[in-house]
């Protein structure tokens, strides 16, 4: 039963080192406060996975949280290269990093497969690709009625997920609409889970069919407004194209990077806090302010 | 001739928006392939269906989306799906006609690297990955690839297969099972490149204006076949380069930055 | 892509004798209006699909359309038996039925399969059931991961599906909410598909994530109003239980159903005609005139 | 003593609504199943999550559904989603705490039929199916069956396995892999029946009023076995006599017929 809760809180209680952490979004409602809480929590030895990890993902890999990933496309979207990302993969910087690379296909199929409680999903793919040459988890099986051969490939089961929605009531109901990516999936495969949401209102007023997340599948509900900035929310703020491209320059070199996190991140208290460190250097930066 | 002047992308993306027909469905990758098709729909093919792995069907945006999940895309659309859902659905189901891929290494039979450059334990370069190409690759009706004509990008031997076009060439991708044709265009920015009937290895069809054949063979790091009847592209028209410049002046305004 | 045109028209057309036909609806927005039009055309020697055959079924295969009926629950909701359903397979009337008896979830799992384009799905199910001792498409496999022994059930992929929904636009988008079923999935694993709706409007006016069927995966539109009754149409009008209630008599025997089948069915032209048949016969019944 | 008058099923129906706890998540079958969850939520467990195989999640008919797939369940529910999503992610997923279903027959250790009596290619009589029901008995957490107890119900021998109980007995379902711990109550009209703590063969429990062991033994298809300490169901409180029949004849009108 989802328990109303700080951000501060729900990590320390729902993460624990090494852990197998999902923070998913899929451009759209990227749990960003969450993250910087993991980060200023210094978790560590982490498995994290994530579909499209970007520049949170490349903040928590930076500052050393994590030991493994597995994903499908790495990148900062419309911008280049993740500099933190590659800097552990290709020099081991902060540490080495372990990969478990797939296609989108498949850890979409992996995550509804982890939520419907199986170990496995079938999926026609990989054929031809070299990716099962470097991942072993990719594996093939035999229709038993076509003979076909499919791919198969384990499911994902995280400990926590970690995601951002729009809204929750106050008995911890969460609403998610317009781009919903796998974070139903996450939630429902994981064994824990964190939502932080843009508020928290007396009824969700959903329409008929919408993607509710029922507060006895969430362990915790944070009320973090903005709390997906620089990605953003529907209906109540857009994409900080911006900072997209300025992580770009601040990522590139160690030093910058550990300077920018520790002035924004590790020494403020909250998402809050950091929004207002943030503003102090970029006054003119209303859009992430 | 009062021809409009150009670059060699506008061309690219205008050629590669004419291979779009109206009412086809088509799986878009972000990047040149989104300019191009987002021209269709504003030229020719007003009625063609945009999907976006982020799950969104049948979208319409006024802008060029940054990257594959933005707001325009969910705001415009007939509907948005769960990813899950988009893979599962509509990509393997078999409803896609069209895959429009970018990439950033290509081989002689389409065959496309987006992972890395050098050894893949010990990359020269760490590149983004698979994303849903793979599947898309292997499981729309026909794919169409855009990218950059390069002796670094078109390689006689690709450091990794990210997803397949004509394999080994021949008739490789059935024998192997795969659902779709696999690569029928690569639209660059010095012509547009087609698999061979029966060896599946792509050959120059048609140049773009003021583009050399010896260009685009300089350009490929393989010997590259020309086809006996080449073809040139007809340059732009006014109205493809006007609502090409109008949508990326959009862009660029809405991002509040150079556009894409 | 959807052509919007008359049910006469479409049933004629994409409905061939022998075909497998999905006419999908789960208590809620059932197809009655393209069943008559089915009995009306005399389709012949058709392998029927649904998870909950009712009335419906009932009536298809007392009037001698199906060869075979692949299902899980057979029944009249709420009331009993399903009588001309019994009489096929139990006496053979009026001619025999071959039965592929699934459960639920297995039924869900291989429509999802067929619309994934996959030859089948896995399940956890059937332990200790003796269902797979009577079906033979029931088959097991192996997880590749774990070595745990799932089930494999073949994929439902029909000739055509048949659904009914809330509303089409001009251009043959159909929008369906409320209890959806599995229509959305028998329509994408089918070939060809046919969707009854109760109006075609100038703007669907959908919410964000609403189930929608783009006009280019559906073969006809056809605007039937109440062609779902008398099962129900949220937004629309109820279900009508009296006639549920009253259909176990009508059903009984097999005398008063042709009688009544004759009367209202194969003498009318359309679905209004049937109306408009049934209201002179219960003048009283108002709610499903 | 002036308590209030009732029926047998009555005397069943809440029985078996007093097993439910308040937050359990709860997969309820049509029929009587449907009525004592309901008449639970209306009493004592105010927050109990009631789920139907039709995809209604936290459900709160104001009369009870004459179906599976009611207005009444879609109407009130926290969210509705696909069938298909029902059975994978909320059952399959392991979601659920308690399946609550009905049955034609049951046998010893409490293995459900609902499919045929007879040979099941010559059947006497041909009962529904499967329904949700063998997955619900599978993975469920734990499963309530609530049936009317006479010798033709309660039988020696199966005609056909629907859904799995303790199989045959002992640990014979932790062998099989089944996720959920099986059936836990067998409520009946004339008392309560459990599982044997390490046999898993049924005995009697508990006698509702005004029923002997001897008409329970009477009523059971095979030598019913009695707990040593047998309880009595206290008798119906007048809160719940009067929320059930408010409840049923609530229902009778929205249905415009008898109540269920």
């Amino acid at each position: 039963m989802a328990e109303i809760t700080t951000l501060r809180e729900a990590v320390a209680k729902l993460i624990g080192d090494g852990d197998y952490v999902a923070c998913e979004g899929f451009t759209h409602l990227i749990p960003f406060a969450a993250g910087h809480e993991i980060i200023r929590q210094e978790k560590r030895n982490l498995a994290l996975v994530r579909m499209t990890p970007d520049i949170i993902h490349d903040q928590m890999i930076g500052m050393g949280c994590a030991r493994e990933l597995t994903f499908s496309w790495g990148g900062n979207p419309g911008v280049g290269s993740l500099h933190r990302f590659r800097d552990a993969v290709e020099r081991g910087w902060p540490a080495p990093l372990k990969l478990y690379e797939r296609s989108h296909a498949d850890l979409a199929n992996a995550y509804a497969a982890g939520a419907s409680g199986l170990p496995f999903a079938v999926m026609r793919g990989y054929v031809g690709n070299d990716l099962p040459k470097h991942n072993p988890q990719i594996k093939t099986l035999i229709c038993p009625f076509t003979g076909e051969t499919l791919a198969a490939v384990p499911s994902v089961r995280p400990d926590v997920a970690v995601i951002h929605a729009q809204k929750a009531d106050r008995k911890g109901n969460v609403l998610i609409y317009g781009i919903v990516g796998v974070q139903k999936e996450a939630v429902l495969a994981a064994k824990r889970s964190i939502v932080t949401v843009e508020e928290i209102v007396a009824s969700l007023d959903a329409p008929r069919n919408a993607t509710i997340l029922p507060n006895w599948v969430v362990s915790a509900v944070c009320c973090v407004p903005r709390g997906a900035r620089p990605s953003y929310a529907e209906g109540y703020y857009g994409r900080d194209n911006k900072f997209y491209s300025d992580w770009d320059e601040i990522a590139r070199e160690r030093e910058t990077f550990l300077a920018w996190m520790t002035r924004h991140v590790m020494s403020t208290t909250d998402f809050a806090d950091y929004e207002r460190s943030l503003s102090a250097v970029q006054p003119k930066q209303v859009s992430h302010g | 001739m009062a021809e409009p002047t150009y670059t060699a992308d506008e061309m690219m993306t205008i050629a590669a928006s004419r291979l779009l027909q109206n009412r086809m469905v088509c799986f878009v990758g972000i990047g040149l392939p989104s300019a191009a098709s987002n021209l269709a729909r504003l030229t020719h093919a007003p009625e063609i269906v945009l999907i976006y792995e982020s799950g969104t069907i049948g979208t319409k945006p006024d802008v060029l989306p940054l990257s594959i999940g933005d707001g325009e895309l969910s705001a415009t659309a007939d509907t948005v799906v769960s990813v899950p859902e988009m893979f599962r659905y509509w990509l393997q189901g078999g409803r896609i006609d069209i895959g429009f891929l970018g990439a950033a290494q290509i081989d002689r039979f389409a065959n496309i690297n987006t992972t890395v450059i050098g050894p893949y334990d010990k990359p020269k370069v760490r590149l983004p990955g698979a994303g849903g190409a793979p599947e898309i690759a292997g499981s729309a009706g026909e794919v169409f690839i855009v990218l950059r004509q390069t002796a670094r990008a078109f390689v006689e031997k690709l450091d990794f297969i990210t997803s397949v076009g004509h394999l080994d060439g021949g008739d490789a991708r059935k024998r192997a099972g795969l659902p779709g044709k696999g690569p029928s265009a690569v639209i660059t920015d010095l012509g547009i490149l087609k698999p061979h009937s029966t060896t599946r290895e792509l050959e120059l069809v048609s140049l773009h204006p003021g583009v050399t054949k010896e260009q685009a063979i300089g350009a490929t790091g393989w010997k590259l076949n020309v086809a006996a009847r080449l073809e040139a592209t007809p340059p732009p028209t006014k109205i493809e380069l006007e609502t090409l410049r109008a949508l990326h002046a959009r862009t660029a305004r809405a991002h509040g930055s150079a556009a894409a």
